[in-house]
Protein backbone atom coordinates (compact mmCIF):
# COMPACT_ATOMS: atom_id res chain seq x y z
CA UNK A 1 0.00 0.00 0.00
CA UNK A 2 2.26 3.07 1.06
CA UNK A 3 0.97 6.14 2.51
CA UNK A 4 -1.87 8.30 1.10
CA UNK A 5 0.07 11.36 -0.35
CA UNK A 6 -2.90 13.14 0.69
CA UNK A 7 -2.67 12.95 4.24
CA UNK A 8 -1.41 16.53 5.53
CA UNK A 9 1.63 15.86 8.07
CA UNK A 10 3.54 18.94 9.77
CA UNK A 11 5.70 19.63 12.76
CA UNK A 12 5.83 23.50 12.79
CA UNK A 13 7.16 25.73 14.72
CA UNK A 14 4.19 28.42 14.72
CA UNK A 15 0.65 27.98 16.40
CA UNK A 16 -1.36 25.78 14.56
CA UNK A 17 -3.66 27.00 11.54
CA UNK A 18 -6.83 25.03 12.98
CA UNK A 19 -9.28 25.71 10.19
CA UNK A 20 -6.44 25.05 7.52
CA UNK A 21 -6.00 20.86 8.30
CA UNK A 22 -9.57 21.54 8.71
CA UNK A 23 -10.08 22.31 5.49
CA UNK A 24 -7.64 19.93 4.52
CA UNK A 25 -9.66 16.80 4.94
CA UNK A 26 -12.85 19.01 3.63
CA UNK A 27 -14.36 17.20 0.45
CA UNK A 28 -18.14 17.03 -1.79
CA UNK A 29 -17.91 13.51 -0.42
CA UNK A 30 -17.57 13.45 2.92
CA UNK A 31 -20.69 14.52 5.73
CA UNK A 32 -18.21 14.50 8.76
CA UNK A 33 -15.14 16.49 9.72
CA UNK A 34 -13.87 15.41 13.15
CA UNK A 35 -11.07 17.02 15.01
CA UNK A 36 -8.94 17.06 18.10
CA UNK A 37 -6.70 19.12 19.62
CA UNK A 38 -4.22 18.98 22.43
CA UNK A 39 -3.91 22.46 24.22
CA UNK A 40 -1.63 23.42 27.12
CA UNK A 41 -2.91 24.09 30.23
CA UNK A 42 -1.42 26.63 32.93
CA UNK A 43 -1.78 23.60 36.05
CA UNK A 44 0.01 20.37 36.29
CA UNK A 45 -0.77 18.52 39.87
CA UNK A 46 -1.45 22.18 42.06
CA UNK A 47 1.86 23.86 39.69
CA UNK A 48 1.59 26.68 37.62
CA UNK A 49 3.22 25.92 34.31
CA UNK A 50 5.00 29.00 33.19
CA UNK A 51 5.68 27.93 29.56
CA UNK A 52 5.62 24.77 27.81
CA UNK A 53 8.53 23.87 25.41
CA UNK A 54 8.39 20.82 22.55
CA UNK A 55 11.17 19.51 20.88
CA UNK A 56 10.78 16.79 18.00
CA UNK A 57 12.97 14.33 16.04
CA UNK A 58 11.49 15.34 13.07
CA UNK A 59 12.57 13.45 10.14
CA UNK A 60 11.50 10.63 12.80
CA UNK A 61 8.41 12.06 13.94
CA UNK A 62 7.20 13.34 10.45
CA UNK A 63 7.52 9.45 9.14
CA UNK A 64 5.97 7.89 12.53
CA UNK A 65 3.15 10.48 12.16
CA UNK A 66 3.12 9.67 8.49
CA UNK A 67 2.62 5.76 9.61
CA UNK A 68 -0.43 6.78 12.19
CA UNK A 69 -2.23 8.22 9.46
CA UNK A 70 -1.92 5.13 6.97
CA UNK A 71 -3.19 3.06 10.15
CA UNK A 72 -6.09 4.84 10.89
CA UNK A 73 -7.09 4.57 6.99
CA UNK A 74 -6.44 0.90 7.16
CA UNK A 75 -8.54 0.60 10.11
CA UNK A 76 -11.49 3.16 8.66
CA UNK A 77 -12.75 4.43 5.72
CA UNK A 78 -11.68 7.79 5.76
CA UNK A 79 -11.46 10.75 3.32
CA UNK A 80 -9.20 13.19 4.79
CA UNK A 81 -6.55 12.76 7.71
CA UNK A 82 -4.35 15.68 8.63
CA UNK A 83 -2.21 15.31 11.52
CA UNK A 84 0.34 18.88 13.05
CA UNK A 85 2.55 19.35 15.83
CA UNK A 86 3.80 22.41 17.04
CA UNK A 87 7.43 22.50 18.32
CA UNK A 88 9.42 24.88 20.25
CA UNK A 89 7.30 26.92 23.30
CA UNK A 90 3.39 26.64 23.00
CA UNK A 91 1.68 29.58 24.69
CA UNK A 92 -1.12 28.21 27.45
CA UNK A 93 -4.47 27.61 26.00
CA UNK A 94 -3.05 27.07 22.28
CA UNK A 95 -2.97 23.95 20.60
CA UNK A 96 0.29 21.46 20.67
CA UNK A 97 -0.72 19.34 18.36
CA UNK A 98 -4.16 19.15 16.28
CA UNK A 99 -5.75 16.31 14.00
CA UNK A 100 -8.44 16.03 11.79
CA UNK A 101 -10.65 12.92 9.65
CA UNK A 102 -13.24 13.18 7.30
CA UNK A 103 -15.45 10.57 6.15
CA UNK A 104 -18.95 10.13 4.61
CA UNK A 105 -20.55 9.34 7.53
CA UNK A 106 -19.75 10.13 11.50
CA UNK A 107 -19.08 7.46 13.34
CA UNK A 108 -15.23 6.68 11.27
CA UNK A 109 -14.27 10.06 11.57
CA UNK A 110 -14.83 10.47 15.24
CA UNK A 111 -13.14 7.31 16.23
CA UNK A 112 -10.11 8.15 13.78
CA UNK A 113 -9.20 11.07 15.56
CA UNK A 114 -9.63 8.99 18.59
CA UNK A 115 -7.02 6.60 17.65
CA UNK A 116 -4.77 9.19 15.89
CA UNK A 117 -4.13 11.26 19.25
CA UNK A 118 -3.97 7.82 21.16
CA UNK A 119 -1.33 6.65 18.57
CA UNK A 120 0.82 9.72 18.69
CA UNK A 121 1.15 9.69 22.62
CA UNK A 122 2.03 6.46 22.37
CA UNK A 123 5.03 6.85 20.10
CA UNK A 124 5.35 9.84 18.45
CA UNK A 125 8.94 10.96 19.20
CA UNK A 126 8.18 14.53 20.36
CA UNK A 127 9.10 15.64 23.75
CA UNK A 128 7.40 17.76 26.52
CA UNK A 129 9.22 20.12 29.21
CA UNK A 130 7.24 21.68 31.77
CA UNK A 131 8.96 24.87 33.21
CA UNK A 132 7.10 26.13 36.99
CA UNK A 133 8.11 28.76 38.87
CA UNK A 134 10.16 26.72 40.92
CA UNK A 135 11.59 24.20 38.77
CA UNK A 136 11.16 22.03 35.37
CA UNK A 137 10.37 18.64 34.16
CA UNK A 138 10.36 16.41 31.25
CA UNK A 139 7.19 15.11 30.79
CA UNK A 140 5.98 11.15 30.13
CA UNK A 141 3.23 10.05 28.35
CA UNK A 142 1.15 7.03 30.12
CA UNK A 143 0.72 5.78 26.58
CA UNK A 144 4.31 5.23 26.08
CA UNK A 145 4.81 2.16 28.52
CA UNK A 146 3.12 0.38 25.87
CA UNK A 147 5.67 1.26 23.35
CA UNK A 148 8.56 0.70 25.47
CA UNK A 149 7.10 -2.94 26.74
CA UNK A 150 7.61 -3.91 23.08
CA UNK A 151 10.39 -2.30 22.38
CA UNK A 152 13.13 -2.07 25.51
CA UNK A 153 14.11 -5.95 25.73
CA UNK A 154 16.95 -5.67 23.59
CA UNK A 155 18.75 -2.82 25.27
CA UNK B 1 48.64 -0.18 6.92
CA UNK B 2 47.49 -1.88 10.16
CA UNK B 3 45.83 0.82 11.89
CA UNK B 4 44.58 2.08 8.49
CA UNK B 5 43.07 -1.87 7.78
CA UNK B 6 41.10 -1.58 11.04
CA UNK B 7 39.59 2.27 10.65
CA UNK B 8 38.39 0.50 7.70
CA UNK B 9 36.84 -2.20 9.38
CA UNK B 10 35.39 -0.15 11.81
CA UNK B 11 31.68 1.73 11.25
CA UNK B 12 30.95 5.34 12.25
CA UNK B 13 27.68 5.90 13.11
CA UNK B 14 25.90 9.18 13.91
CA UNK B 15 24.28 9.17 17.49
CA UNK B 16 20.77 12.07 18.10
CA UNK B 17 20.21 12.91 21.68
CA UNK B 18 16.93 14.17 22.71
CA UNK B 19 15.29 15.61 25.58
CA UNK B 20 16.65 14.05 29.14
CA UNK B 21 19.28 12.37 26.99
CA UNK B 22 20.89 15.69 25.47
CA UNK B 23 20.56 17.38 28.73
CA UNK B 24 22.82 14.59 30.29
CA UNK B 25 25.44 14.44 27.46
CA UNK B 26 25.42 18.19 26.76
CA UNK B 27 25.02 17.97 23.17
CA UNK B 28 22.36 16.73 21.04
CA UNK B 29 24.49 14.82 17.98
CA UNK B 30 27.51 12.99 17.68
CA UNK B 31 29.46 10.68 15.73
CA UNK B 32 30.64 7.66 17.30
CA UNK B 33 33.64 5.28 16.17
CA UNK B 34 32.11 1.75 16.52
CA UNK B 35 34.25 -2.11 15.68
CA UNK B 36 32.99 -3.64 12.72
CA UNK B 37 29.91 -5.79 13.62
CA UNK B 38 29.04 -3.74 16.39
CA UNK B 39 24.58 -3.37 17.37
CA UNK B 40 22.76 -0.74 18.40
CA UNK B 41 23.58 -2.54 22.07
CA UNK B 42 27.26 -2.31 21.68
CA UNK B 43 26.41 1.42 20.92
CA UNK B 44 24.59 1.87 24.03
CA UNK B 45 27.14 0.06 25.85
CA UNK B 46 30.05 2.47 24.54
CA UNK B 47 27.67 5.58 25.36
CA UNK B 48 27.35 4.32 28.98
CA UNK B 49 30.59 4.01 29.33
CA UNK B 50 31.49 7.62 27.84
CA UNK B 51 28.12 9.32 29.49
CA UNK B 52 27.98 7.24 32.84
CA UNK B 53 24.88 9.77 33.75
CA UNK B 54 22.70 7.74 30.74
CA UNK B 55 22.64 4.98 33.51
CA UNK B 56 19.41 6.91 35.07
CA UNK B 57 17.40 6.61 31.92
CA UNK B 58 18.98 3.43 30.62
CA UNK B 59 15.84 1.68 31.61
CA UNK B 60 13.48 3.96 29.97
CA UNK B 61 15.09 5.03 26.80
CA UNK B 62 14.02 3.24 23.44
CA UNK B 63 16.77 3.27 20.90
CA UNK B 64 15.52 3.96 17.33
CA UNK B 65 17.95 3.26 14.00
CA UNK B 66 17.25 5.38 11.18
CA UNK B 67 13.93 6.49 12.40
CA UNK B 68 12.60 3.09 13.81
CA UNK B 69 12.61 2.21 16.90
CA UNK B 70 14.77 -1.26 17.11
CA UNK B 71 13.39 -4.18 19.77
CA UNK B 72 16.30 -6.60 19.27
CA UNK B 73 19.61 -5.84 19.51
CA UNK B 74 20.77 -4.50 15.20
CA UNK B 75 23.85 -5.05 13.79
CA UNK B 76 25.05 -1.17 12.41
CA UNK B 77 26.76 -0.20 9.38
CA UNK B 78 28.11 2.61 8.23
CA UNK B 79 26.26 5.98 8.19
CA UNK B 80 23.48 5.18 10.33
CA UNK B 81 21.11 7.03 12.19
CA UNK B 82 20.71 5.98 16.21
CA UNK B 83 19.07 7.94 18.77
CA UNK B 84 18.23 7.57 21.76
CA UNK B 85 14.59 8.10 22.61
CA UNK B 86 13.82 8.85 26.44
CA UNK B 87 9.88 8.20 27.34
CA UNK B 88 7.97 10.65 24.84
CA UNK B 89 5.43 13.41 26.10
CA UNK B 90 3.85 14.76 22.31
CA UNK B 91 0.50 15.16 22.04
CA UNK C 1 -28.01 23.76 38.20
CA UNK C 2 -29.92 24.59 35.04
CA UNK C 3 -28.21 25.62 32.05
CA UNK C 4 -24.71 26.86 31.96
CA UNK C 5 -24.27 30.51 30.45
CA UNK C 6 -21.20 29.46 29.30
CA UNK C 7 -22.48 27.35 26.50
CA UNK C 8 -22.66 28.98 22.70
CA UNK C 9 -25.40 27.95 21.29
CA UNK C 10 -26.34 29.31 17.65
CA UNK C 11 -28.98 28.86 15.01
CA UNK C 12 -27.53 30.99 11.73
CA UNK C 13 -28.22 31.51 8.63
CA UNK C 14 -24.79 31.94 7.68
CA UNK C 15 -21.65 29.88 6.91
CA UNK C 16 -20.36 28.22 10.23
CA UNK C 17 -17.57 29.98 11.42
CA UNK C 18 -15.70 26.71 13.14
CA UNK C 19 -12.56 28.64 14.94
CA UNK C 20 -15.03 30.83 16.57
CA UNK C 21 -16.41 27.79 18.03
CA UNK C 22 -13.24 25.90 18.92
CA UNK C 23 -12.15 29.36 20.57
CA UNK C 24 -15.47 29.80 22.67
CA UNK C 25 -14.61 26.62 24.45
CA UNK C 26 -10.62 27.52 24.28
CA UNK C 27 -9.68 27.58 28.08
CA UNK C 28 -6.24 27.49 29.95
CA UNK C 29 -7.90 24.89 32.18
CA UNK C 30 -8.44 22.90 29.29
CA UNK C 31 -5.93 20.38 27.90
CA UNK C 32 -8.43 19.02 24.96
CA UNK C 33 -10.50 20.57 22.46
CA UNK C 34 -12.60 18.18 20.34
CA UNK C 35 -14.86 18.97 17.48
CA UNK C 36 -17.40 17.92 15.14
CA UNK C 37 -18.86 18.99 12.06
CA UNK C 38 -21.28 17.46 9.77
CA UNK C 39 -20.55 18.75 6.16
CA UNK C 40 -23.23 18.27 3.04
CA UNK C 41 -22.44 15.84 0.43
CA UNK C 42 -22.77 16.28 -3.26
CA UNK C 43 -24.08 12.20 -3.52
CA UNK C 44 -27.44 10.27 -1.31
CA UNK C 45 -27.63 6.99 -3.27
CA UNK C 46 -25.68 7.60 -6.37
CA UNK C 47 -28.02 10.65 -7.11
CA UNK C 48 -26.34 13.94 -7.38
CA UNK C 49 -27.34 16.32 -4.88
CA UNK C 50 -27.69 19.78 -6.17
CA UNK C 51 -28.76 22.06 -3.05
CA UNK C 52 -29.70 21.32 0.72
CA UNK C 53 -31.96 23.10 2.14
CA UNK C 54 -32.43 23.53 6.21
CA UNK C 55 -35.04 24.45 8.37
CA UNK C 56 -35.37 25.00 12.31
CA UNK C 57 -38.33 25.54 14.08
CA UNK C 58 -36.10 28.15 16.14
CA UNK C 59 -37.35 28.77 19.50
CA UNK C 60 -37.50 25.53 20.29
CA UNK C 61 -34.55 23.96 18.67
CA UNK C 62 -32.31 26.56 20.51
CA UNK C 63 -34.05 25.40 24.04
CA UNK C 64 -33.17 21.36 22.75
CA UNK C 65 -29.52 22.64 22.33
CA UNK C 66 -29.37 23.97 25.10
CA UNK C 67 -30.96 21.16 26.96
CA UNK C 68 -28.22 18.77 25.32
CA UNK C 69 -25.76 21.12 25.97
CA UNK C 70 -26.43 20.38 29.70
CA UNK C 71 -27.14 16.68 29.70
CA UNK C 72 -23.69 16.49 28.11
CA UNK C 73 -21.65 18.44 31.10
CA UNK C 74 -23.87 16.28 33.44
CA UNK C 75 -22.23 13.32 31.96
CA UNK C 76 -18.89 14.62 31.55
CA UNK C 77 -16.71 17.00 33.47
CA UNK C 78 -16.33 19.68 30.38
CA UNK C 79 -15.26 23.32 30.63
CA UNK C 80 -16.34 24.44 27.46
CA UNK C 81 -19.54 23.23 24.99
CA UNK C 82 -20.66 24.94 21.98
CA UNK C 83 -23.39 23.56 19.29
CA UNK C 84 -24.27 25.47 15.85
CA UNK C 85 -26.23 24.31 13.07
CA UNK C 86 -26.56 26.36 10.14
CA UNK C 87 -30.52 26.59 8.05
CA UNK C 88 -31.17 27.62 4.64
CA UNK C 89 -29.27 26.70 1.95
CA UNK C 90 -26.11 24.96 2.99
CA UNK C 91 -23.59 24.45 -0.01
CA UNK C 92 -21.91 21.01 -0.48
CA UNK C 93 -18.92 20.86 1.17
CA UNK C 94 -19.78 23.03 4.27
CA UNK C 95 -20.84 22.05 7.54
CA UNK C 96 -24.43 22.32 8.38
CA UNK C 97 -23.41 21.67 12.23
CA UNK C 98 -20.55 21.87 14.14
CA UNK C 99 -19.73 21.01 18.00
CA UNK C 100 -17.07 21.69 20.18
CA UNK C 101 -16.15 20.58 23.49
CA UNK C 102 -13.40 20.59 25.67
CA UNK C 103 -12.28 19.19 28.72
CA UNK C 104 -8.99 18.47 31.50
CA UNK C 105 -8.05 15.63 29.36
CA UNK C 106 -9.17 14.72 26.06
CA UNK C 107 -11.62 11.40 26.93
CA UNK C 108 -14.48 13.73 27.85
CA UNK C 109 -14.11 16.12 25.12
CA UNK C 110 -14.10 13.20 22.40
CA UNK C 111 -16.89 11.36 23.99
CA UNK C 112 -19.35 14.97 24.38
CA UNK C 113 -18.67 15.42 20.46
CA UNK C 114 -20.08 12.02 19.81
CA UNK C 115 -22.88 12.89 22.52
CA UNK C 116 -23.52 15.90 21.01
CA UNK C 117 -24.07 15.18 17.76
CA UNK C 118 -26.20 11.83 18.14
CA UNK C 119 -28.32 13.56 20.06
CA UNK C 120 -28.88 16.86 17.74
CA UNK C 121 -29.34 13.88 15.42
CA UNK C 122 -32.36 12.46 17.37
CA UNK C 123 -34.21 15.03 18.67
CA UNK C 124 -33.51 18.74 17.39
CA UNK C 125 -36.33 20.32 15.67
CA UNK C 126 -34.67 21.05 12.15
CA UNK C 127 -35.04 19.64 8.58
CA UNK C 128 -33.34 18.65 5.99
CA UNK C 129 -34.70 18.60 2.24
CA UNK C 130 -32.72 17.70 -0.42
CA UNK C 131 -32.87 19.08 -4.15
CA UNK C 132 -31.96 16.26 -7.01
CA UNK C 133 -31.88 17.06 -10.73
CA UNK C 134 -35.15 14.83 -10.77
CA UNK C 135 -37.07 16.12 -7.57
CA UNK C 136 -36.40 16.53 -3.73
CA UNK C 137 -36.93 14.78 -0.76
CA UNK C 138 -37.00 15.45 3.29
CA UNK C 139 -35.25 13.66 5.16
CA UNK C 140 -35.20 11.61 8.34
CA UNK C 141 -32.46 11.04 11.17
CA UNK C 142 -32.93 7.12 11.81
CA UNK C 143 -32.02 8.22 15.02
CA UNK C 144 -35.69 10.17 15.21
CA UNK C 145 -37.04 6.40 15.58
CA UNK C 146 -35.99 6.44 19.40
CA UNK C 147 -37.43 9.90 20.23
CA UNK C 148 -40.53 9.09 17.86
CA UNK C 149 -41.09 5.40 19.52
CA UNK C 150 -41.31 7.47 23.30
CA UNK C 151 -43.22 10.28 21.91
CA UNK C 152 -45.91 9.40 19.58
CA UNK C 153 -48.04 7.26 21.88
CA UNK C 154 -50.64 9.60 22.55
CA UNK C 155 -51.15 11.02 19.43
CA UNK D 1 -74.55 36.83 25.43
CA UNK D 2 -74.91 32.66 24.76
CA UNK D 3 -72.43 33.00 21.80
CA UNK D 4 -70.50 35.22 24.18
CA UNK D 5 -70.40 33.11 26.87
CA UNK D 6 -69.28 29.60 24.60
CA UNK D 7 -66.20 31.84 23.17
CA UNK D 8 -64.95 32.16 26.82
CA UNK D 9 -64.94 29.24 27.32
CA UNK D 10 -63.00 27.85 23.92
CA UNK D 11 -59.18 28.47 23.51
CA UNK D 12 -57.36 29.86 20.81
CA UNK D 13 -53.90 28.32 20.19
CA UNK D 14 -51.09 28.76 17.96
CA UNK D 15 -50.09 25.97 15.40
CA UNK D 16 -46.95 25.33 13.55
CA UNK D 17 -46.21 23.62 10.32
CA UNK D 18 -42.80 22.27 9.54
CA UNK D 19 -41.34 20.49 6.54
CA UNK D 20 -43.83 18.33 4.93
CA UNK D 21 -46.43 18.93 7.23
CA UNK D 22 -45.94 22.72 6.63
CA UNK D 23 -45.81 21.60 2.74
CA UNK D 24 -49.18 19.70 2.99
CA UNK D 25 -51.26 22.30 5.06
CA UNK D 26 -49.95 25.09 2.59
CA UNK D 27 -49.19 27.53 5.29
CA UNK D 28 -46.58 27.30 8.31
CA UNK D 29 -49.05 28.53 10.78
CA UNK D 30 -52.27 29.60 12.26
CA UNK D 31 -54.65 30.16 14.73
CA UNK D 32 -57.31 27.15 15.54
CA UNK D 33 -60.14 27.83 18.09
CA UNK D 34 -61.02 24.72 20.29
CA UNK D 35 -63.41 23.67 22.30
CA UNK D 36 -62.77 24.44 26.16
CA UNK D 37 -60.71 21.59 27.71
CA UNK D 38 -59.43 20.13 24.40
CA UNK D 39 -56.20 18.53 24.29
CA UNK D 40 -53.21 18.40 21.78
CA UNK D 41 -55.29 14.98 20.57
CA UNK D 42 -58.26 17.35 19.82
CA UNK D 43 -56.41 19.23 18.27
CA UNK D 44 -54.57 16.81 16.12
CA UNK D 45 -58.17 15.52 15.05
CA UNK D 46 -59.46 18.91 14.29
CA UNK D 47 -56.42 19.38 12.03
CA UNK D 48 -56.56 16.07 10.34
CA UNK D 49 -60.43 17.18 9.52
CA UNK D 50 -59.21 20.44 7.81
CA UNK D 51 -56.38 18.73 5.71
CA UNK D 52 -56.85 15.55 5.26
CA UNK D 53 -53.61 15.52 3.72
CA UNK D 54 -51.84 15.33 6.82
CA UNK D 55 -52.75 11.71 6.99
CA UNK D 56 -49.94 10.27 4.66
CA UNK D 57 -47.68 11.87 7.95
CA UNK D 58 -49.94 11.09 10.69
CA UNK D 59 -48.03 8.48 11.95
CA UNK D 60 -44.52 9.75 11.85
CA UNK D 61 -45.95 13.15 13.56
CA UNK D 62 -44.73 13.92 17.03
CA UNK D 63 -46.74 17.21 18.69
CA UNK D 64 -44.58 19.74 20.54
CA UNK D 65 -46.69 22.42 22.77
CA UNK D 66 -44.76 25.20 23.89
CA UNK D 67 -41.31 23.90 22.73
CA UNK D 68 -41.31 20.35 24.45
CA UNK D 69 -42.21 17.18 23.07
CA UNK D 70 -45.63 15.87 25.04
CA UNK D 71 -45.94 12.13 24.58
CA UNK D 72 -49.73 12.02 26.10
CA UNK D 73 -52.86 14.22 25.10
CA UNK D 74 -52.42 17.31 27.31
CA UNK D 75 -55.08 19.91 27.66
CA UNK D 76 -54.83 23.15 25.95
CA UNK D 77 -54.73 26.25 27.19
CA UNK D 78 -55.17 29.91 25.41
CA UNK D 79 -52.53 31.56 23.60
CA UNK D 80 -50.51 27.82 23.63
CA UNK D 81 -48.11 26.80 20.66
CA UNK D 82 -48.63 23.70 18.99
CA UNK D 83 -46.32 22.68 16.49
CA UNK D 84 -46.16 19.43 14.04
CA UNK D 85 -43.36 17.89 14.18
CA UNK D 86 -42.17 15.47 11.40
CA UNK D 87 -39.52 12.91 11.51
CA UNK D 88 -36.25 15.46 12.07
CA UNK D 89 -32.85 15.16 10.00
CA UNK D 90 -30.83 17.92 11.07
CA UNK D 91 -26.79 17.37 11.84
Amino acid sequence: MGENVHDLVEIVECKLDTAKYMDSVRSPAAGAIASFGGTTRDRFQGKQVLELRYEAYVPMASSQLRKICQAARERWELIGVAVAHRIGVVPVGEESVFVAASSIHRKEALAACQFLIDEIKASVAIWKKEIYADGEAWKENAEFESTRRSCSCGH
Amino acid sequence: MESQGKENDNVVVEVLFFARAREIVGVSQMKLELRASSTTRDCMEELLSRFPGLEEIKSVLIVALNHEYVCEPSQLKHGDEVALIPPVSGG
